[in-house]
């Protein structure tokens, strides 16, 4: 028992000291006919070599974009690059090993860093409030679905584009799936959500619209325009939006104009410098205007004064919150994702404006050129004319997706995400992500790789170096 | 001397990362995508470098207690040793860069890990079905409730519109119910914290859908009449659900599908001792009965070939392994659907793996028992310092009430847990449960020693023998005294405003 | 330049402050004649990313003990399982930016966990006085065959074994080869020291004797009795011990008796938690008996009191050292590898008593087996009778040693070291160490390996998981 | 509060680690090993759980000051940022896990590595040869004086036994020579910090071995007359010796080789942000003139091809390193044989290469630059405070003096010094050079701001306001005050006796 203390002599003077002859007569209080009469159905203990052991061989069965894979996966997570200080300051136990700052004199560590997040946040998306965070993008934008059913009074109606990322929509039908609302989706037939058909399904009882930029297919969509419907029909206008893409694209809280813009923007934020880990825990980012600040979910960090008047930070507004309000409260969520939102505080202080800048540039060069030299050759042609940011769907002629991803691997290339489970009608479809990590050497092979033209690059493992001089 | 802010570094110039130049032919930004879209300028991050921002970040870092620096027996919390095996393990490549959109056979190690959790999981609560995906336990609250209002209403039972929730419970039990739809019923507790039966049958009708019980329950004892409940529930065609905050008071000791429980969550960052990180990351996954597993959100992990579920820890590893045979299963047309994007908070799964490889059955039985003695020692070395109302024993966490200092003294269970920081621990939580009056709800954990747990009840010991005046006034020597929350709620100043 | 501060505005008002036109004029120091007029010839600069991709390509070129292969490596360098509290330690800032503990009330954290390396490094040896650690375990033991030279007064004879580490002799011939010295070896035909020709060789011009404990071909040596040859000619012992081995055999200060053992102990402690890194940094361990104290060399942690009574610790003896007493220092060493001490003295604080006994015990009990089923075959003997504790040297009857490691290597498996051109006359002869980390499966397939018998065990890449279950 | 010793924290029966059972047929260790070689019990290490260990060392390492927390000016050490993509590169698998006596074909990689340091800090010094191996800037010195030993016996002149050191040379520089078999004679400096040219040639005769000289010297000032000094030292037939350790303050300016260095070491650990590991470990690889070579201490890395070293660097990588081409080279038969154990302090120089391959030439000239501006600009600010005796401009560093203060209020550098770690910045290096009284050395490095060095500058000027009796008790805020050394030396207690 490497993790706890009790020698048997300190299990003798503890039991003598509470008076109990052993511990269990401790377990008593459970009664006799829900005590387990057998040792749990599990495998055995292992010792750290062991458990070393065992789970470096269970990561050497998998092919990982850092080990042996070069990846071009996308549709909301990203092989973005993670600089070392953010795995350094992460890895502090003090951050990790913390809990929820309830005690403001002994977590201004804690505070301060999610004070900064806010900030950031805000300053990212041009709007007033951001919390601390949710669990991820997807239930992020379902809190922020019904923020705006609270807010408004009546209103039930929540519109969703087709070309907003699959997942997303079906976690905001689970989640107005017991309550007083509908989720309608627009069809965005050209890679784009279709203006007049958005402009057909909002109405006076629709509670908030919902884009995302750039969209789940990579298409920039025309933001301001689907802004303007949206407030027209006094409807609350949603952002789901890609944090490295704003970069060079315009603030959610600035679409139509400064301060015109989204009422409630959130995104996934495990771009800003966390793994993949398969999915998660990853980063829900939500930020809105001042306005409904008190509908906000989750934590919130306010800077104040201690007693002798220096400026300190508390978690705050929590009267919102389920641990004073119980069944009042504006959402259940508890606890808040800290260390990977102290993650995304650390990657963006290290990347500044000119390094947002420059990441969203290389990823927009870098995956244009991809798209372009696909849809050069006979077999692909780009299925959406709507220009995109990062990622690109292209359309095999030959339908054989599964194919192109077996090969792919083959090769130690995860080529893309096959659109067709998420998206039947473009089962011919592959959705290619491009990030700055890429090379352009990385990129002609996967042409190559993609139209099986072994001689169009050099036939190269990817662990072989491109260059090492 | 004020920390300074990020923003207050920051100097136009400054750079702390270096982008390759572009290697591909570079086009103006303006020609490829819509000047519509395009930002005027990118967004007014600070310019700091490199140097900076690692000295910024580990002061600040220091400003925090933690389980690696302090004990924290923040009760409820759970806050154990993290094991830095655990850590290791879960940076390894091959698992923490895995992208959720890979193809199977590119991810069977990481296939095995998830669907062992699910197989342990079962098994360590009695339940036969389970959904990893929850994000957090009050995630893994609403999921569950989401299965029991799609069961109903494929049973047709909508008229089941009731969540029954002790006064005791954690706030999460009330507001998830709501978020599912359904409308909170309150059930008190007695003073020994246990469910009151009569309040409990007065408001139990066949409207019911689910009884929410903690159990151990929240002032750490675990509920005499747990059976009762659960027959009486079912006997109306209710559902149990168990939250399972303070699983590492039973673990291999008793199973909530055997005590009666057709649902429950894990806090495996609290049971499972995957770090808390602050404030999370978390995970909620769930299990439950027979009935309910079509209902669970999609994708669990499944085997191709048709070994029980059961008995799969058993089996010969090597033929698990040489066929790529774990695969994710939509194939639930009843499934409640999406809670999340892709699959689940696995880098929180994959410690808690580890943990229960560490630890084999007789370990994680031992956890539950050192915690059971860890708390009923502390309560017993604290009972004499500060009442404890529940009585003499309790499972792994035990509240101490203030209520006769602050009547006699005016000294207060926050002035105390403020004081308590002075000495270099954490605080144990106060003010919870509300049903105890200047409640401090203490949960020691297997993972201190009785060194710790003596030094403790010493220094509580001290502090109620200090003038009044000194522990109002408490904290004193840490980075800041008392803050002014009332003016923080009142004057929101949420961000730092340029 | 992400690690620099000075923007051009403040390098303007530097500048100002100064009073110089320009950085330039700053340098117009270095005179002309001796400025360089050209760029440096290196290759031009890389940022983060392309240097992480550059330096895992690096990594990927080699095959290391933790990336794809099973080592039998040892002579001195050992793959004993690295605890990952150790790691997590170590990266610690605070440990491993600071430097030298000059200013005791700042490095308290340095000074107590080098006072408690000191203590752990007695408790070890059975010795009185541990230095703060030198550079290896050859640089060790060159300093104590030095501390004996000044403590023999006159006495200019060191005596050495060849069982001893050969890298060993040769650093301490190099550390004698301009002072008034002599180094003599005594061979070791059967694997240990001959008796009767140490007995020969030592003379009361002797300063010192050195063995090895094992020695360098893994054999136990007669430890006490070429103690006593040593001290019945008033020379001075010097221990070279694996600290590992100290889990089951005597330690170096009880040789002979309690108390009459050697009178100098030094190791190599990289087996004490740190990586192999291709042979360095590592650790060099030095103890003494007390009335050595004033001869060690490099830094000593004492124990004091500060102003206020408080228990404390600070850099002590310091006459001893060339920053006070320049050219009548007892070495020239100045750093110490701290942040290696830390390793051990974490490694140690998680081992106790009995990890280090069941850890050594482990490294006996597989070694044997392993050297047992070699010997057991019909191509392999054991070159020495001696026994062994966790590496043994095996004869190859048909001498094709390069070809063993050549085949060794493409299964995946670092099989030993040749002895060759350590030891001409064993050059059909391979050093090969068990450690605690390998698998009796490991051990089979090397047998297999070795022996050519791809049938007595199945063929797995190593990179196969042994069990997951 | 004291920290408790790890001794004091063991209590019989703790185990932190668990190993594995044995998986071979166990027998009695008696059985076979001799039992007089048998130890009678494992020795008495202490008996800790895991979160106890963690907890403790984490708790230690917040009582260091450190680059990572604060500003660290300690006069020529060098105390720069320590980027941590140099940490994550050395911690590769692949990296950190090579043997030393793996196959040539299996570490081709580090071998590319090595043998391009090897190929840089030829560049950098403007000598042709290099040794990675010594451990450390004092076991680069001693490397260099055999090698100067072995080539003079070469060259029949063993009548060569001096070495020349100024007098605010660093203690190691005699004490090499001395281990080297050389007796040292002391050059003066004047006041200025430059050698006094009139004592050197006093001292300067053909008994000559070495001169030593440290370049820019110890008070940060570039020799005036360095050119004359190794004109003169060569044409008496010695070698001149350069001190490495004040490098960052010339990358790429000037070359000690292009000055008249004939052997140098370097420090990477200083100029190339090797971490200092709380005292170490550091490096110290030596680059010397081309007729030194054959004595270089075995083996170096070589490749297998007929390129000229000098020119590697520009060639196609492709073909570097598809034919595993690098190996360690024994060849010379002159060579002063092993200084250490195995091929060097590795791990040390793969982050130097991570440094030198992050700047380019261009980036370390400006480090250089920038590390010279910061200096100029500090000493600018605080000599008016305490005076600077060498003048107005400096290199890298500059050597303040508080004679003034002392004189006239009592109050000395150590005061001083003390004092600034109240403020939360590590002391300068203080009483070195020995030739400066009341020496305070500042080193600020380029990876400082100007606010950082504003503030310092500010403080030390406050603290030259306090009153005398508040500076010679300080610190006032550390975890403890002024150590009794005396004590300490006069009754030494080096381990804790159990």
């Amino acid at each position: 028992m490497p993790f706890t203390y009790n020698t048997e002599e300190d299990v003798a003077a503890m039991l003598e000291a509470i008076g109990a002859a052993s511990i269990e007569e401790l377990l008593s209080q459970v009664p006799a006919d829900f005590r387990l009469d057998r040792a749990l159905d599990l495998p055995p203990a292992m010792g750290e070599m062991e458990l070393d052991r065992h789970t470096r061989e269970l990561a050497a069965m998998n092919v990982g974009a850092a080990s042996g894979a070069v990846s071009f996966l996308g549709g909301g997570v990203y092989d973005h690059f993670i600089p070392s200080v953010v795995d350094t300051i992460a890895s502090r136990g003090e951050f990790y090993t913390s809990y929820t700052p309830y005690q403001a004199e002994v977590a201004q560590g804690n505070l301060q860093a999610m004070f900064e997040y806010q900030t950031l946040i805000t300053r990212l998306t041009g709007l007033d409030v951001s919390n601390c965070s949710l669990y991820d993008g997807a239930s992020a934008a379902a809190e922020a679905v019904l923020m705006a059913l609270a807010a408004g009074k009546g209103r039930t109606r929540v519109v969703v584009p087709a070309s907003l990322h699959p997942e997303y929509r079906q976690t905001i039908e689970t989640y107005v799936s017991c309550l007083p609302g509908e989720v309608v989706t627009v069809p965005a037939p050209d890679g784009v959500v279709s203006l007049d058909e958005l402009r057909a399904a909002v109405d006076d009882q629709t509670a908030c619209v919902l884009l995302q930029q750039p969209n789940f297919f990579g298409c920039i969509e025309d933001a301001d325009e689907a802004t303007r419907i949206a407030h027209d029909a006094g409807a609350l206008m949603i952002a789901v939006f890609d944090p490295i893409g704003l970069g060079v694209l315009k603030r959610p809280g600035d679409w139509v104009a400064a301060g015109e813009g989204a009422d409630i923007a959130v995104c996934e934020g495990q771009s800003l410098g966390s793994p993949m880990q398969y999915g998660g825990p990853f980063l829900g980012v939500l930020a809105c205007r001042a306005s409904l600040v008190r509908r906000v979910p989750g934590r919130i960090v306010g800077q104040t004064t201690d007693r002798r008047g220096k400026r300190c930070f508390v978690l705050t507004l929590q009267t919102r919150e389920q641990h004073i309000r119980r069944d009042k409260a504006t959402s259940n969520v508890c606890s808040n994702q800290g260390l990977f939102a102290l993650r995304a505080t650390v990657y963006l202080s290290l990347l500044g404006p000119e390094g947002i800048k420059e990441t969203a540039n290389l990823c927009l060069q870098k995956s244009r050129y991809l798209a372009e030299r696909l849809a050069a050759t006979d077999r692909f042609e780009l299925a959406f004319e709507a220009p995109t940011f990062k990622e690109f769907v292209v359309r095999d002629r030959e339908g054989r997706v599964d194919e192109l991803v077996a090969d792919g691997l083959a090769a130690g290339y995860l080529v893309g995400v096959p659109l067709g489970p998420l998206y039947p009608d473009l089962a011919d479809c592959l959705l290619v992500a491009v990030t700055e990590k890429r090379t352009r050497a990385e990129l002609d092979r996967m042409v190559a790789i993609l139209t099986d033209d072994a001689a169009a690059s050099p036939q190269r493992s990817p662990r072989e170096p491109a260059e090492v001089g | 001397h004020e920390t300074q802010l990020l923003f207050d570094l920051s100097k136009q110039g400054r750079r702390a990362l270096r982008l390759p130049p572009c290697d591909v032919p570079e086009r103006p930004i303006d020609g490829l995508l819509p000047a519509a879209a395009l930002a005027p300028a990118p967004p007014a991050l600070p310019e700091l470098a490199e140097p900076q921002v690692v000295r910024h970040f580990t002061n600040l870092s220091t400003q925090n207690m933690s389980v690696d620096t302090h004990f924290y027996p923040l009760g409820s919390c759970t806050m154990k040793h993290n094991p830095k095996r655990n850590e290791r393990a879960a940076a390894l490549p091959g698992i923490a860069d895995l992208h959720p959109y890979q193809p199977e056979s590119s991810i069977q190690g990481m296939l095995h890990i998830l669907h062992e959790m699910q197989e342990y999981l079962c098994e360590i609560s009695g339940l036969p079905a389970c959904s990893l995906q929850p994000a957090a336990g009050a995630h893994g609250e609403l999921t569950a409730l989401w299965v029991a209002a799609a069961y109903f209403k494929d049973q047709g039972q909508t008229h089941r519109t009731k969540v029954l929730v002790p006064d005791s419970a954690h706030g999460t039990n009330p507001a998830s119910a709501v978020m599912a739809g359904f409308e909170t019923v309150t059930v008190k507790t007695l003073v020994s914290g246990a469910v009151d039966m009569e309040d409990f049958r007065k408001k139990l009708d066949d409207n019911i859908a689910v009884f929410m019980i903690t159990n151990p329950n929240t002032v750490g004892i675990f509920e005499p009449q747990i059976g009762e409940i659960g027959d009486e529930v079912h006997a109306r065609g209710g559902l149990m659900y168990l939250d399972g905050a303070n699983m590492n008071a039973i673990l291999g000791i008793s199973r909530p599908g055997d005590f009666g429980a057709d649902m429950q969550h894990y806090n495996p960052h609290k049971t499972f001792s995957g770090p808390h990180g602050g404030g999370g990351p978390g995970a909620g996954p769930i299990c439950v009965v027979e009935k309910l597993r079509p209902y669970l959100p999609a994708p669990v992990v499944a085997k191709r070939s048709a070994v029980s579920h059961q008995h799969s820890a058993k089996e010969n590893p090597q033929s698990t392994i040489r066929n790529p045979q774990y695969y994710l299963d939509y194939s639930s047309s009843k499934s409640i659907g999406r809670v999340r994007s892709f699959f689940g908070n696995v880098g929180v799964l994959v410690r808690a793996y580890c943990y229960i490889r560490s630890h084999g059955p007789d370990g994680l039985r031992r956890v539950s028992e050192q915690a059971v003695l860890n708390a009923n020692y502390l309560l017993s070395r604290v009972k004499h310092i500060l009442p404890v109302p529940q009585g003499d024993r309790c499972m792994h966490e035990f509240v101490a009430s203030a209520r006769k200092l602050k009547t006699e003294r005016g000294v207060t269970a926050m002035d105390i847990a403020k004081r308590l920081l002075d000495y270099g621990y954490h605080a144990p939580t106060v003010y919870f449960p509300q049903t105890v009056p200047e409640a401090l709800m203490c949960e020691p954990t297997e993972t201190e020693s009785k060194e710790t747990l003596d030094a403790f009840a010493e220094t509580l010991f001290r502090i109620t023998e200090e003038p009044a005046e000194l522990l109002h006034e408490a904290p004193h020597t840490t980075a800041i005294s008392r803050p002014d929350e009332v003016y923080a709620a009142r004057n929101p100043m949420l961000c730092h405003c340029s």
